[in-house]
Parts: C-alpha cells; structure tokens; sequence
C-alpha cells in the first residue's frame, strides 16, 4: 500500500482530478494547504504599499493505492497538473503499512 | 388653528410616522443579523429565511385580520376580544386622512407602522428557538401568533381595552412587544428543549455563535430602529415629546451598555462582548414602557439597571436549562417586565397603585402569550413534529432545510490566487 | 393657502423628499452587499470596488448632463430628446425654491433625488456582469451609460416626452428604471457570456455566491431604501399618497416572498434562500409603476404573481445559457415589466387601452436601452476588451485587477490563539 | 409668521432635526465596520467592543458635562472655558420648544443631537490605536477626550467663543470634529508605537484588514450618517439650506472617491479599493467646514482633492512611521485640515483674510487636541500602561482582553455537512 | 513508532475522541478535510439548479502512537466511527521513524 | 528522502521559518491544524459560561528533505520552536519512498 500526497496549484486542480478518474482513482482525499518560502507569491497592493504574499495556495491531494499502481497515479498527476512555471508543485510517495476501511473492516488494497 | 396651517402640521407629523415605520422596518434586519450572528455557521441560511418569512407574514396577517383584531374599534364588547372585520378599508375623505388621528396621521400610516410593530414581535420568538426548530412548523407558529395572540394582548392596552381602562401604561411596548414576545419564546423553548449538547453531565457547554460583527451589526441597527419605535409611539411629530423620547431612549440604551459592562466583569472577570450588546437591548427595552414619562437622570437609572439585569438573567436560563441561543429570554421578557414596572417607580407616573396596575397588566399579557405559544407549540410537535432529527441537528439546518450553505466554499477558494 | 403656511408644508415636503434621497442613496450599499454575497469570494473586492465607483459616476454625471438630458423643459423638439446645458444652476430666489416645484421641493432636492435613482440604474448591470467582466471597459460602460441611455429614455415619460404624451404611466420607474437597467445587464451578459464552467455538457453547474448574510443584508436595505424610492416619487410629502404608497410597497414586498417560497417549493422542493430574496425584490419591482394606483390587495396580487415568476425567471434565463450571478435580468427585467402592464390591468388605471400603451412604453424603453448597451458593450469589446483571461478568472478578479483579497488571512489566523 | 404655521414649520424643523440625529447615531456602525474591516480577525472583538463603549461613553459624558462644556451660555469668560453646571434641565415651556431656537428644534433636540455629534470624534482615535492598545486605559481615554476635550475646542466656534469671534467658519466639523479627532489620534498613536512587525528593517509590511465587506460597507454607512451630519447642521430644515449641503455633500463624496482612484492607480498601478473608500471619507470630511458655502462645481473641486490627497497622506503616514491601521489621520486630520482652509479658498466666503483664519483655527484646535491627548496618554502610559504584551499582541486582543473569538468554529464547521 | 491517519464522519467525531480518551490516546492532531470523488456528495439546492455538491466534509485525526498500542487505536476507532453508510472512512497506518516532542527534546515513544 | 511533520505554536513560526532559511530550506507547505486532547485549551468566556477552547491551534510544516539533512532539520526546529512551556509540539520523520516535482519531473533529492 501506497499513500501519494501531491500538491498541485488550483488552476490544475480540475484536470488532475479527471485524468485520475480515468484511471479508476475515484476517491481522494483534499486539504488547502499553502506553500511556504522565500521566492516570491504573488504582487499585493494594500494602502499604497505593494508586497509580495508570504506564501502561494496550493492543494494537496493525498491517494491511497497498491504498490502496484502507485506509479501510473504519480505519472498522471505529474501529466495532468504540470504547466512548466516554477511553482508546479511535488508528488511524494509514503509507504503505508496498513490500510483499513471503516465501514467494512476491510484492510490492504481492498480498502482503498 | 386654521386650516392650512393644520395641514401643514398634519403633513409634518405624517412625515415622522412614516420615517418611524421605516426605522422599524429596518429592525428585522437588526434582528437577522443579531441572530445570525449568534449561531452557528451550520445554521444561519436557516435563521436568515425564518427572518425574511416572518416580516413576509407579520405585514400579511396584519393585513388579514391583525389590524382589526387590535384595532377593532368600539365594537368589541368586555375589552378582552374585538374584531373589526377582514382586510383594509380607508374611511373615505378627511376621515382617513386629517381627521383620522387628530392630523397625527393617515389611515395607511396607521396600518403600515402597527404592521411593522406586530412582525417584531414574532420574530423575537425566532432568535430564542434557533438552530432546532423545524422550519415548516415554526412558520405555521409565527403566523398563528402574529396574527391572534398578538393582537388580542396588544389590544387590551392599545386599542383601548381592560387594560388600558384599568390605568396600565405602556407607552412603545415594553410589556405588549417585548414581553409578550418574550414570554412566547419561553414557552417555545420550553416545548422544543434545548439544543444538543449544550447542557451535559459536566456542566453547560456553550455554542457559540459564529459572527460577532453579525451581531453587532445588529444591535445598533436595533437601536438605530427603536428610534422610530419609541419617536413613533408619540403617535405624531410634537417636538417636545418625540425629542424627550429620543433622549431618554439613548441614555437608557448607553446606561445598559455600562450596566452590562461592569456586571459581567464584576460575574465573569472579563469583557464579554455578548453581554455588553444585549445590555444595549435591555436599555432600550427597559425604556419602552416609559420613554415619554422620564427625565434623563431616571432614563439613565432604568437603563443601568436593565443592562445589570441582563448577565444575572442570561446565567440564570442557563441554570434552568432555558436554551436561548440569542438572550431573548432575558432582554425582552426580563427587561421587558423590569421596564414596565419601571413606569410605576420612576418618572411623573410613579407611586405604589402604579406599580401593582403594571404588574397586573405585564403579568396578565405574559400569562396569555404564553399560554398561547404553549398550546400551539405543543400542538404542533404533537402533529407535525416541531424538532429535526438528531442527524440533522448535527449537520446544521442550512443543509437539512435549505440544501444550502451560508457561506459556500469552492474548492481552494479560501486562498484565491495560484 | 396663505403664505407661512405654505412655507410650513414646504418644509415638511421638502424633509420627506431629503429623507427619501437618503434612503435611496442606501440602496447602493443593498445593491453592494447583495451582489457581493451571491459573487464568489475571490471576486468580493471588485464588486465592491464597482458599487462604490457607480455611485460615484452617477453622481458626477448626472450633475455635468444627465439632469438636463432628463429634465430639458420645455426646449426639446418631438419629446425624443432634449438637453438644457451641461452643469446645473438653480433658478434665483422663490424659483428655484417655494416656487420649483408647487411647493414639493427645492431645484437641489430635485436634483439629487433624481441623481440618486439614476445611479442606481447602472447598479443593476454590475451584478449581472459579474466576476469575469474587465473593471476599466465597465467603468466607461458604467458611465455612458448612466449619462446618456438613462437620462434619454427617462425623458420620454419623466421629462415630458413621447410617452408621458401618450399615456403610459410609471410611477417610480418599474420600466424606466428597473426594466431600463434589465435590458442593459441583458445586453450587456449576451455580449460578455457566462462565466467558464457554468454551462458545461454534463448541465448546470450552480456557482454559489460565498455569503448568504450579505446578500440577506442587501435585500433589506434595498426594501428599505425602496421607501424613499416609492415614497418619494409622490414628490411631496402628501400624506394620504405617501402613505399608500407605504402600504402597497410593503405588501407587494412580503407577497413577493411568500410567492417565491410557494414556488420554489414546487419546483426544487427545498426552501431556497436566494429565491426568497429575489422574490421580495420581485415584489418591489412590480409594484413600483402603479404603487400609488393600488389598493391593498391589489398590491399583493402583483407582489404575489412578481414572486411566483423569480424562480421560472431564473431558471429559463439559465436554460438560455444567460448568465446572471445575481438575478438581475429576472428582478428587474421581467418584474419590471410586469409590473408597468399591472398598471393596466389592477388598480385606478385598470383597462385594455391602459394595457396597450403600457406594453408599448415598456418595450420601447427596454429597446433602447438594449440596444445602446449593446452597442455600447460591442464596442468596448472590440477596441479594450471586455472580459478578463481565463486565467484571470480562474484566480479571480480581486488579485487579477485589484491585486487585494476581500479577506486577507494571516498565517494560522483562522483561530487566533495559541 | 403667525402661531399655527410657525409651529407646523417648527414641527417640520424639529423632524429633520431628529432625522439627523439617526443619520448621526448610525455613524456608529459605519466607523464599527470600517475598523472592523479595517483590522485582523483576531482583534474583531475588541474593535465593536470599544465602538460599543464609546457611543455609550459618549452619550452619557456628554449629558453629565459635555453640552454644558460646549455651550455655556453667556457665562464664559474670554471665550476659552465655561461651564453650565453638571446635567441637563430643560428651559420650561415654550423655551424649551418652539422659542430655544427660533423655532428650529427644542432643547433635547439640540443636546442629543450634539451628543452624537461628540461620540463621533471619540471613534476617530479608536481605529487608529487598534490592535495594540489595552482595553481600560482606551476607556478611560475615550471618556475624558470626549468629556472635556471635545467640548472644549467645540465651543471655541459652536458655544460663541473666541473663534467665532474672530470670523473662523467650521459649517459641520471638518476642524472641530473631523481634524480634532484626527490629531488626537495621531497623538495617541505616536505615544503608543506602531504594531509589531509593521516597519520592518526590509521595509513596510503591510498588516490588511480581515473585511473588505465590512469596511464597504462602514464607508456606505458614513456616508449614509453624513447627511444627517451635514444636512442637521443647517439646525433647521430649511429647504433651501438643507438641499444645498445634500448637493455639495453628495457631490464632494462622489469626487473622493474619482481623485483616490486616479491618484492611486497613478502611484500604485492597481485598483486598491481601501483607497477608494478613504477617498470617499475624505472627500465627506473635506466638504464639512463649507457645505452650505459651495455651489456644485467648488464642492467637486475639494472633494476631488480631499480624494487625491489620500493616496499621498497615507503613504506619507506610513513612511513617518505613524501606524494608523484604518487610515483616520489621513481621513480626519488631513482632509480636516484641507475642508477648512478650502472655506476661505472656494465659495461665498473666498479671500486672503479668511483662509488665514481658518488656517488660526485649524491649528488652534488641533494643537490644544493634540496636546490634551498626548498628555492624557502619556500620563495612562505611566500609570496602567497603555500597550498590550507582545504575546498578547501576537495572540489577538479578542483572547487576551475578552476571551472571545469574533468568528468561534466549531470542529468541522467551515463544511457543515456530513 | 506508528503515525496513524483515520478519516472519520464529522458527526462520529465526539465518539471517536472519547473512545481514544478511554485507551490513553490523550492527544492528537485535527485538520478539516475534504473527500473529493466520483460518487454523490449531498443534494444541494442554489437559484434553482440541484446539485451534488462536489465533496463531502471529513476530519482528520493524527495520531502519534508506539508500535505495540497501534492496532488498538485502528481498532478503536473503527469501532466508535463505523455507522455501516457509505462514507465511513479510513484508517492508513504509516510507520514514523522519528518523532521528538519540542519541550523536553524526548524522542521515540516518550514523545507522544 | 525524508518528510518531517513538524508541529509548531503560532508564536513561534516567524522564528521556526527564519531558522530553516538560515540551513537553506527554502520551501515547504503550511497548514492550520488543532491540537486535541483532554488537557486545557484557552480560557475562554461567552454568555456567561467560562470554559475551556477544545483544542490549540498550531501549525504544521511539511519538510520534504535528503536523508542526511533530516537530522540538522530536526534540530533546527526545535531549538526555534520551543518555549519550554507544556504545548510546543511534535516532530514526526518519515520515511519518503519517493518524490517528483511535478514542473521537471526530477526524483529524489534533486526534486526537494
Ligand atoms: N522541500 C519541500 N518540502 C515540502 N513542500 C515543498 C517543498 N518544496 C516545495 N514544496 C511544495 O510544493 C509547492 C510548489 O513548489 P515549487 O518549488 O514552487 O515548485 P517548482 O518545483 O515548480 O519550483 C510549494 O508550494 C510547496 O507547497
Ligand atoms: N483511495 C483513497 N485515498 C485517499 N482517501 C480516500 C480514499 N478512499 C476514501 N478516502 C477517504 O475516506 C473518506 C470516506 O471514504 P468512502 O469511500 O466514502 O467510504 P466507504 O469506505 O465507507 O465507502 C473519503 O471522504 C476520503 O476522504
Ligand atoms: N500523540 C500525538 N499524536 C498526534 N499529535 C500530537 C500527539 N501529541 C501531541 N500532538 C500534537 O502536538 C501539539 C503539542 O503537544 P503537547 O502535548 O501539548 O506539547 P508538549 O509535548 O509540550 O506537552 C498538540 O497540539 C498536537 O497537535
């Protein structure tokens, strides 16, 4: 088992979300999280002072999957969300141990 | 006076009336954002509807049957219940105009302003029964009680019955709108219980409301309308009178604030922004018995003590397990009763008879409003159910009645940019 | 009448005209907040940054022509158009004064009375445009507008033109104002197009606005800015008039919504906020031309049918794929223009030959304005573009033109303690 | 004028009079808002709570000294001082009415009128000094600023003192309201320091406002409140008079908002609506000293400037190191400033001689306001200490003075459904 | 050590919190999350169109635990969170190889 | 690769980002997060009822770091973050089997 977090900008957001159902993913999980650094976010005006946004919006999108399909989910996210500028965000893949539905008990793949 | 000076004075006076019905009007939109404010986010589509609904009904009813029922004129017989007939109908000529009240005002400006009043009245109940009551049976509660109960208490005294024989006074309505209200959302807290899981084993657990500037919103557009509440109860524009009125109502409303302010430092050692704001409300309510019958120093006492009354009230429901999410309970009923009693105390009225014919009057109009909302709360859980489901106070009304969020989120919208 | 007296109801005529130029200055601030709750949040600051520029446009422009090109007098040839000059200048003494307008009120009263409803006007558009219109082309639309298309059509019946000849009757612009206003946003959304994803193959997709309580604010202010926009249009203080007005105005208003809960019922089977509120606003909007022509329950009627057709409205805009975030093209349009034919068929005015001509003023007015707008907007598109890019839409227009966001958050602001 | 048509104008008077003060009152909200708006969400709380003491501290001040303070009566000596005695009592009979001022209003007009008025200038300071100063010492500040201070300078021109004498003209306040408050908070502000983190060694860091809403909709509600302002300081309803202020007023606030935005875009190359909206407030203030002086054109001219000022002020301010979160000495003090010598520049009382009595008043006022201020805040500073703990700071004053949170969550409810 | 993420009902939150309480999970993290899929969220209503909204709301809950308590806590919240509806939720067991508490520096099961 | 979850006070952000700057972590995501437990919140008042907030609000900082860097992470935010009182936080390693970021496609430490 596979726990894929990907953080992808919001303007992607639609197209990551479809391309991951053609290949079945039809359940994730969605937090708003901001991305944190000292490069520049985004020009901001307020009362006559321009500055940059400390941080920039992005979502992170976290996937539970098999071993087996971790890589076609990480490759059609990284398809489906890049746009070329800086900014585009990273994949990460974690190894889960386990895995458990809570409805059915169900554990590992089956409960993904 | 001759006439075109009379006519002149008629247009005057006709002019504050209207600008009064049009400061009340804009109490409902007090009311929804006090109201909203202190729900919870879950909730508020919900209490916003019910706010719009219940000026919807109360202007509608009043146009049915609440006028005449009030108003009936001389023909009801004992000064308990009269009945002057369905709808509207302007007595033709002078008689609907100048000469209606005494060049006060019009036929129409009558209506409109009393209609404006009667919707206050229900929507005081709202507020105390929030974030539980099913919307369809709270809606059938309203017009029932806008269009019967109210007028009936509000004719005793105003339109001229037992009353108001009697020697009871209340100048805008501590007792008739404040109180009966007031003692209508008891009753209906009563019937409905309070909301899940406010009251457990390990002590009161306060809900708080989601939007302290909802309600501050609110409460000064409420004091920004009592202007027109209590100016207008002058029933027409006589300088001294309306000016006196405005005096006494703004210094009782500062008084509650300062009142409120110490109190709940003194009780809760701290700065409770809730309790200063309903203490403005308890001012203005205690007031409204005796606006026109105060000096300045008096108005300042009534008010002081009222907004005292107000953090002392509000622990108290909470002990009795009261469940108010808004402070009706303690601003209208509490403050309505201490206001009214205030008129006996205070002021050129003041003396012992006074004060027992205001109990007996406040007593007397609490009894019958409550009795009413009693009876009809209860009929209507018997019938229609009057509670959501259990599943349904948990996801919040807004879904449950509405399918709607108050503040929907799109995705990522939190933080706009990219 | 002898001469005080006459100054005596002067005055109060005049106060009534002031207190209804106030309330229908704060009808901006309804329009503000209700178009900023039914937008998206990352589109707040600009709604709002529009509203505050249109009041201020209409304002400046009325004063450099629209006044003149609505009031010429007497100069303009064929009742189609006239102007009297650029700027104003009050006739000198008694003219301007006592003697202006038969004692109603003074040539400055009348100007920014009129001045105020003209901005609203263009008010109606921003709504409908909403979250993807590019602010400078909607300034100068916003301006061109509000300067010559609204003094123009106003003039034909207002001013003494074509239509006033005629016959056709608007009390306080259901068709010059409300519907004029429609036809621009109409105009104006069928040049822009819907907003990306609206309209998609799999149906409608619903964008909700992000805050209920502002857009329930908004609907309040308007009802009670709507009282100096009726109440005032009696232009005096008449108390048998205004106060009418004060009743039909209100019941149109509560039927509006009560029709709109009834409806939407039926159709959606919830109770939908956002078409109560419409449906008041239907209300207004209906019974604004005739709302001193009606009796009580006449005015109900209207409001009642008014707030029935908001939910149809809306629906079979959005079934036409026109896009209005806000509902104005059902509100103002097509209540607006129900409204103007209610006038012939309830009320003092009621008959086939009133109809007719009503049916004629409505469309030609509604012509014009669609037309200039149209045009109007053809060209802003064609020369600085009128829609924002995609991507510009996507991240919204409040960091997309204004570089702000409507509400700021500081890190870990959300709860603000540690 | 014979008796009947005087006091039918009298009653007329005396309506507008009291419409005014309503108008006034609910500047209260509007500055509520506007700093509401204005600071971060976790210091909400504390901003209604001091907007909520202060009209209460205000109201009940000014009825136990301010109005005496401010008009003595002839009993003052030199035109600096005076004082009428603790309370109010109002003259018997027609003294008190129809004659204390030439049939205009009656006494309890003119002293609640005039106590809104006083609460107002309190406001000024209170948004420049939020988010860090502690709750009590601004109380006790906010009560002996408005108990003593304001009515003092006030009477130097309103109470027929030694600036009224000498031929300084202040129609409304632009000096004796507008840049007093606005220099007794730049006094209070520089005794207390900007806000953590706000000038930083890498430059200004701006701290924005939770609301642009909320501030909106402050700014609408000012402007709402300044006819009341401006139009009641004609102190009668003279239609002429009253209609003229309502034009310029209008006018005034219309070229606000036009200069601030050309002057911002110009500098800052954005649409920065908080510039808008102070152009707006700018352009109001402006106009106050001379608003029955201007015809339209001049009204335009010092509104556009009071608006292009803004930008300018507020960058200047910044750079100086003076944090004023909302901008109230910009507003205030600046265009206070810019209003008053504007009376000797444009309209009926243009000339040298003037504009160099108006520059003595101006200076005057603000100097002695200033200094009260500082003083009184210096002296808080050595005594109870005036600034909140810089983990306070960080923390939110909403925690650390109230224990509230102005938008309380519930687990899980920013997504109400489950 | 375990970091065990369970995705849980808003309206189960209060049973599941108690239930942890009982076995001495005493502490844990929170965070609002957003379930994004394919299948019905909850019937909205807006201006006259119905619609799914497009995700339904979930809680997060982190917790910190030793090795050996794991599967208690997997248990216990299964237990407390199940309703048998579709939605339930969750449980990913992730291993931590690390984990220190910021006061004291403690690191490993003394930590949590 | 490594991914530190590191949760902080609110008080101590400004000092925890500045600190990493300082060991050229130049990026990482943000998010608001509530500690939950059984021990006090924040005193808090309304309507008369002193009570207790149910959680502290913190933030948390994901740090996707090379295994030999983790270490110096670590350390860094616990010398900027602590205060030495009872409430300063956690910091969880974990293990990243993989990341990518998503604008080049590069893998592993060459993608933080
Ligand atoms: N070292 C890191 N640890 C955690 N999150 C990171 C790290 N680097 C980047 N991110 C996340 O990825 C998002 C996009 O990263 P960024 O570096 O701007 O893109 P790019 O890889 O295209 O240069 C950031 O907003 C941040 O949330
Ligand atoms: N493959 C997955 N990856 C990540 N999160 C998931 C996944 N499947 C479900 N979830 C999360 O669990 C929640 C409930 O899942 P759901 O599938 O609706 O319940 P059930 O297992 O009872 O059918 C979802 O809201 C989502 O947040
Ligand atoms: N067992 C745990 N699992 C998950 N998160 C925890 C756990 N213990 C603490 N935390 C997180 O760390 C934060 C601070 O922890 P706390 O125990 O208050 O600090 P301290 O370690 O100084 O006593 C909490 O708010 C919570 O978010």
């Amino acid at each position: 088992m596979k726990k894929i977090e990907a953080i992808v900008r919001l303007s992607r957001f639609d197209k990551v979300r479809d391309a991951l159902a053609e290949i079945g993913v039809k359940f994730f999980t969605l937090q708003d999280v901001k991305g944190f650094g000292l490069q520049k976010g985004t020009k901001m005006v307020y009362r006559g002072s321009v500055y940059d946004s400390d941080y920039i919006a992005r979502l992170q999108l976290d996937i539970l999957c098999s071993d087996e399909k971790a890589d076609e989910v990480v490759d059609v996210i990284m398809k489906a969300g890049r746009t070329g500028e800086v900014g585009d965000g990273k994949i990460t893949v974690l190894d889960a141990v386990h895995c458990v539905r809570i409805r059915t008990g169900e554990t590992g793949p089956e409960a993904v | 006076m001759e006439q075109a000076a009379l006519e002149a004075t008629f247009t005057a006076n006709n002019v504050w009336m209207l600008v009064s019905t049009v400061l009340v009007f804009i109490m409902h939109l007090g009311f929804s954002t006090l109201e909203a404010g202190f729900v919870q986010k879950k909730n508020v589509v919900n209490i916003l509807f019910k706010n719009a609904m219940i000026i919807a009904i109360g202007l509608i009813t009043y146009w049915i049957c609440g006028f005449n029922l009030m108003y009936p004129g001389g023909d009801f017989a004992g000064g308990f219940f009269g009945f002057a007939g369905f709808g509207l109908d302007m007595p033709e000529g002078a008689a609907g105009l100048i000469e209606y009240a005494d060049a006060g005002y019009t036929y129409w400006t009558d209506f409109i302003f009393q209609g404006m009043f009667a919707a206050t009245c229900a929507t005081i109940v709202s507020g105390a029964v929030a974030e539980r009551i099913k919307l369809e049976p709270f809606l059938v509660f309203a017009t029932l009680f806008v269009a019967i109960s109210y007028p009936i208490t509000g004719m005793w005294k105003w339109g001229g019955g037992w009353l108001d024989a009697m020697g009871f006074y209340d100048f805008a309505g501590s007792t008739l709108v404040h109180a009966a209200g007031g003692a209508a959302a008891l009753a209906a807290v009563l019937v409905l219980g309070p909301r899940r899981g406010k009251y457990t084993d390990s002590g009161i657990k306060p809900i708080p409301g989601h939007s302290m500037p909802l309600a501050a919103i609110g409460v000064f557009l409420l004091w920004f309308g009592w202007f027109g509440f209590n100016g207008g109860s002058v029933l027409s524009a006589d300088p001294g009178a309306v000016s006196l009125v405005f005096v006494t109502t703004s210094l009782a409303a500062a008084a509650g604030a300062i009142g409120a302010f110490f109190v709940s430092w003194m009780l809760f050692k701290s700065h409770d922004l809730s309790m200063v704001l309903n203490g403005i409300l308890g001012g203005l309510v205690g007031i409204t018995a005796g606006a026109d019958q105060m000096l300045p120093g008096s108005s300042i006492l009534i008010g002081l003590i009222a907004g005292a009354i107000i953090p002392f009230s509000v622990v108290m429901f909470d002990k009795l397990k009261v469940d108010d999410p808004v402070g009706a309970t303690s601003v209208h009923l509490v403050c309505g009763i201490w206001g009214t009693l205030a008129v006996g105390i205070f002021g050129a009225m003041a003396g012992v008879g006074q004060i027992v014919t205001q109990l007996i009057g406040a007593l007397a109009v609490c009894a019958f409003s409550f009795a009413f909302s009693f009876g009809l709360m209860y009929a209507l859980k018997a019938t229609m159910g009057i509670r959501v489901s259990e599943e349904e106070e948990i996801k919040g009304l807004d879904i449950g009645e509405h399918d709607m969020e108050a503040y929907p989120e799109a995705t990522g919208d939190q933080i706009a940019f990219n």
